[in-house]
């Protein structure tokens, strides 16, 4: 089984191979672990490889997942829903940084714009966060409109050439 | 003693408050807008009402709707906590003009010194020094006064206290952007436009002290705590006492503290902020007319409750200790838990806490706001949790606020944990050796390269091996038409296949 | 200091002493019997290891396990908690046999002080009062001494501390049974059927000092516990300081202690226990050579940390602090939550706390050995947790407690929670009036009653609505072949039909 | 929907009658009560009745149910399973109290018993309890068996006439 991830900026891959009574090689990056894999009674997973035993506490919330290891915790995200609002965060913040408040729309659809330009003000819990044009470019679509509550990660302008 | 406070507040002060009024047989009735139905707050305290629409303007900061709840739960005494209208004189006054006790300062008091320009002449005349500054809303004024201030200087909201929208500038070209930006936030926040201005002190301290007034002229102090750790200019690790002021210079300031208190004849629990220069000389920022968000360090040396010394001044008018009755032991460190990505830009967070659990341990007290399946709404401040360690001496307060940092786990939501953790087992929190500027001057960047760093394979693995081995109701295998999943609802807990 | 400690116990008490280490950056290792496979302890160490069946004998009491244990661990001291194996001189002796440290005192004053007979010495040379006793194994002999010190006497185990299983025997025809039973519970539970008799002071009260010794004639005190409210002769609420005790008793009661440590050159954490006597006289009792229960209390009003104590004098061979050092402040009390039917005789329960819920408030601290789901197993002692709240002032501290105990929650296995809350709430309680048979004497029938009252309407109809509108697996419909459900593995908790 | 639950000595019995809109009728030894039911997010029962609201808070553990009512804890138990070894425990202990060991077994079947004799010992956390006959008669059989770990409530010796 393989799926993908989003690790911060990263895409990382793992493969898993169910070998016999617990133990399954895990492919992480290339790097192959092998690990015997117990569920504890309170859901945590208990993995032991090579280098000793840790325990993982995995929390899905959406395509998120918080993944505590001993005493750290680290956030991943599923590639396949990353996708969505990552490729525009990849081509340079079209995306709500954050969840909040669509405070001003500065833009309409066939706009030039230049690189940095302020497009659009989203304001939460008493902060504004002017999302910028990664590029020069012409706006195709205005996604977000004003006083609209949005999501982290949503999309809010579609640039030219976006997807 | 009051029979019935309404808490005109919601998270951890509120529901902090709920509990000493719980202790003192008085009961609680908590308020809460939409997006807080069936939150932590409401369920600590004896009832709840609902006051509106989530956007603060339409709940938390409606004082007709406070007032409204009030009567019909028969109050007879409002606590503001922080934030919202603690320091809203208006409300103070509406709150007394209903017949009900505002459980904070004369509405007049709340007034005066939540002006800066009123405040700074009662320091004047309090013979405590202030920071250089200048007040107004005429963008062409402040220009004036920020230039013959000397640059670089610190913009801000003349009402409300805190750092919350507080911006430093530098460059003279950046003033304009700053005063506009700062001014649309002063009206959203406070209703009011007037900004104020003051002279950046460079590599200072921020240390502050604990007030009670009697309102007759009558006041003590409660020692000092330094807030010196601030990010974006708001306050995240705070600590009783300073690890910085001697014996002589902590007298010389809570002498000053106590001095403003007598002169404003002022009323209940404040802080006077100070600002204290590396030469050791402080200055006199402001008093905040409310109980402080860090007020639970305060706590943890005096062995005082200091919610409950509010309600007997209010309830009594007079002052329940005396000054020889506060006795310092120990030292306490608070760290603040936020909703927030500190690795980038500190940007507020929402969602659903999926999973928390708070520490326990001996000399650790943790003020939350939410348990595990809470809903953290984007509309209000970010604060989750206060966790606060103590002990005999700073480095016990310190090791032991690591400690229960790591035990903390909240999941669902992404938090500033992993650099508060880094920031209580850095050296120079060790040392003392800081002022408000360092965490971004210095610290920020080496702790974002480290949260910025790869996780570990085992991490990846134990994500993928969860996929396979736990089912997530409605975490896997979601339709199209589920595409855009409202974050407040999705499920998204494990179960162990086969028990659930 | 030590780089990695077994803690050779379980419940409550390991998981706070894994707390301390982990402050301390020393790796911990827990270990556990079958029946304690992925217990709370267990998850708050570092590692964790097993050590045998669940009955104590197969696995907490099996020396060698612990031992092998420790090789394994690769720890270079064990830590024994109270109970089980802590007063046991042949595991103290074995433990340094195996090159370990073993913190707490000398193997040799385990034996001395663990011996009610040269304990008795001791305090004698010491110049402290006795209360009138007698010791040994043979019964005609112990009918003898009892008659000789007169009815009512106390019968006891010798070895090991508290109040588990002493009878009082008032009539001279139960002396027999009393002594045939307290006989097979020594040797079942301390291996020695030695037993120690004591003449039964009538109204007193039981007060305990807290002593540190540096192994070398040097001790310091850490004021005294009042552990007066017993049920069945064992502590169920202590506090600090005792209610009764003036200055000047209480300096001649703590003088008295120091003189005890100093006289034994004893070494680490020990109690002096004492009755105090309506008319003011005290007896020494006995000394405990471990930590105590009930240390928490004294933490809170010394602002001390008694395990890291015990460490820094286990490694160091001194004393960490001056008795100067050591201040007291407010008052602290603590209530004993146990998997008991208070209002049924205190009998012992067991199964699964499916649904725990802990207080949080300033000034209040819980040390607890399970969480929603854990198992309570029925080999050990019933002891689930510790509710401590601590004020300025003894009122303070009981509202506080009161409060607490309300906000506490533990569904799925009967405790005394309905016990400690009425304790807490009682006039007596509130004013200090009490002695050690004051709870059975006056306080339980009344509690019994109240317990006994039919539940209220709502409280059925809370039950069969939840039966209709909530989802139990396995809780309904069983079909013949479950009727005898194993209590360690059902489920029973509810879900929300359509969540699950 | 009628239903019969042990509280304490008692045996009490509800019944249960929808009305319209989440609202029902319950009534409890004949008392009856109109409320309104709404289940919360958290699984808590939030009544509300004449005398206004009152949150509760039901947990099943086997055949009981720990209910929380505002600041009260009371434990019910479903009179079906009460049954099995209630009927014993009203005849008069003949029911282990506690779940524990059973260390000494003083009777055999055939014997006969004056009443509070002890007939059987179970240990649970160094407490010895004696299962005392609550009544003359003669032994029917014994249930208990040396060393056996008992759960409380189980019946552990059967008195003659006994069901």
């Amino acid at each position: 089984m393989r799926s993908a991830w989003r690790d911060g900026e990263r895409v990382r891959t793992v493969e898993i191979e169910p070998l016999a009574a617990g133990r399954y090689r895990v492919v992480v990056d290339g790097v192959p672990l092998e690990l015997a894999v117990e569920t504890l009674a309170d859901g945590r997973l208990r993995l032991e490889g090579a280098d000793g035993v840790t325990v993982a506490e995995v929390t899905a919330a959406g395509e998120r997942r918080f993944v505590r290891l001993g005493r750290l915790d680290f956030v991943l995200r599923r590639e396949d829903a990353a996708r969505r609002g990552g490729a525009a965060s990849q081509a340079g913040g079209l995306e709500a940084p954050m969840p909040g408040l669509v405070t001003r729309v500065l833009v309409v659809a066939g706009d030039a714009v230049r690189k940095g330009q302020p497009l659009v003000a989203i304001e939460a819990m008493k902060m504004e966060h002017l999302v910028r044009a990664p590029r020069a470019g012409r706006v195709k679509s205005v996604v977000a409109r004003l006083g609209e509550m949005v999501d982290g990660g949503v999309q809010v302008v579609e640039l030219d050439g976006e997807a | 003693m009051f029979r019935t406070v309404l808490i005109a507040n919601r998270g951890e002060i509120a529901r902090r408050i709920a509990g000493t009024l719980r202790v003192m047989g008085i009961r609680s009735v908590a308020v809460f807008s939409e997006a807080d139905r069936g939150a932590l707050h409401t369920r600590a305290a004896d009832d709840a009402l609902p006051i509106g629409a989530p956007e603060p303007g339409a709940s938390y900061l409606r004082a007709e709707a406070l007032l409204e709840a009030a009567r019909r739960a028969g109050a007879d005494a409002i606590h503001p906590g922080y934030g919202f209208l603690a320091e809203n004189a208006a409300f103070a006054a509406a709150v007394e003009a209903a017949g009900l006790t505002f459980i904070g300062p004369t509405p007049e008091q709340v007034r005066t010194l939540g002006d800066k320009r009123s405040a700074r002449a009662l320091a004047e005349r309090a013979g405590v020094p202030v920071v250089p500054g200048a007040e107004g809303a005429d963008p062409a004024a402040l220009q004036r006064a920020a230039k013959s201030l000397g640059l670089p200087v610190i913009v801000k909201a003349a009402f409300g206290g805190g750092g919350k929208g507080m911006q430093v500038v530098e460059r003279e070209e950046d003033l304009g952007a700053a005063l506009d930006s700062a001014r649309r936030l002063a009206v959203s926040a406070f209703g009011d436009a007037t900004l104020y201005l003051e002279k950046r002190l460079e590599r200072a301290r921020h240390v502050e002290v604990q007030i009670f007034g009697d309102g007759r002229g009558g006041a003590i102090h409660l020692f000092e705590r330094d807030c010196t750790l601030q990010r974006r200019h708001q306050k995240v690790v705070e600590e009783s006492p300073s690890p910085v002021l001697d014996e002589r210079r902590r007298r010389a300031l809570t002498d000053a503290a106590v001095a403003l208190a007598r002169e404003a004849r002022y009323r209940g629990a404040g802080t006077a902020e100070f600002l204290l220069a590396p030469d050791g000389r402080f200055y006199f920022l402001e008093i905040n007319t409310r109980l402080q968000v860090e007020h639970p360090v305060t706590e943890a040396v005096t062995g005082l409750d200091l919610v409950r010394l509010q309600l007997e001044v209010a309830a009594g008018g007079a002052l329940p200790l005396r000054q020889e009755d506060v006795v310092r032991r120990g030292h306490a460190i608070e760290a603040r838990l936020y909703a927030e990505d500190a690795a980038h830009g500190f940007l507020p967070q929402a969602g659903r806490a999926e999973r928390v659990r708070w520490p326990s341990a001996p000399f650790v007290r943790v003020d939350a706001g939410i348990e595990s399946g809470d809903a953290v709404p984007v509309h209000y401040d970010p604060i989750l949790a206060k966790v606060i360690a103590s002990g005999a001496d700073r480095t016990a307060a310190i090791e032991r606020l690591a400690a229960a940092l790591d035990d903390t786990l909240v999941h669902g939501v992404i938090t500033n944990l992993p650099f508060l953790r880094a920031l209580a087992r850095s050296r120079e929190v060790a040392e003392g050796r800081f002022d408000t500027e360092w965490v971004e001057r210095e610290f920020l960047a080496g702790f974002s390269a480290l949260a910025m760093a790869p996780a570990p394979e085992l991490a990846l693995a134990a994500a993928a091996l969860a996929e396979r081995l736990l089912v997530a109701p409605g975490g896997t295998g979601r339709t199209g038409a589920e595409a855009v999943p409202d974050p407040f609802t999705t499920l998204g807990r494990w179960r162990l296949p086969g028990l659930g």
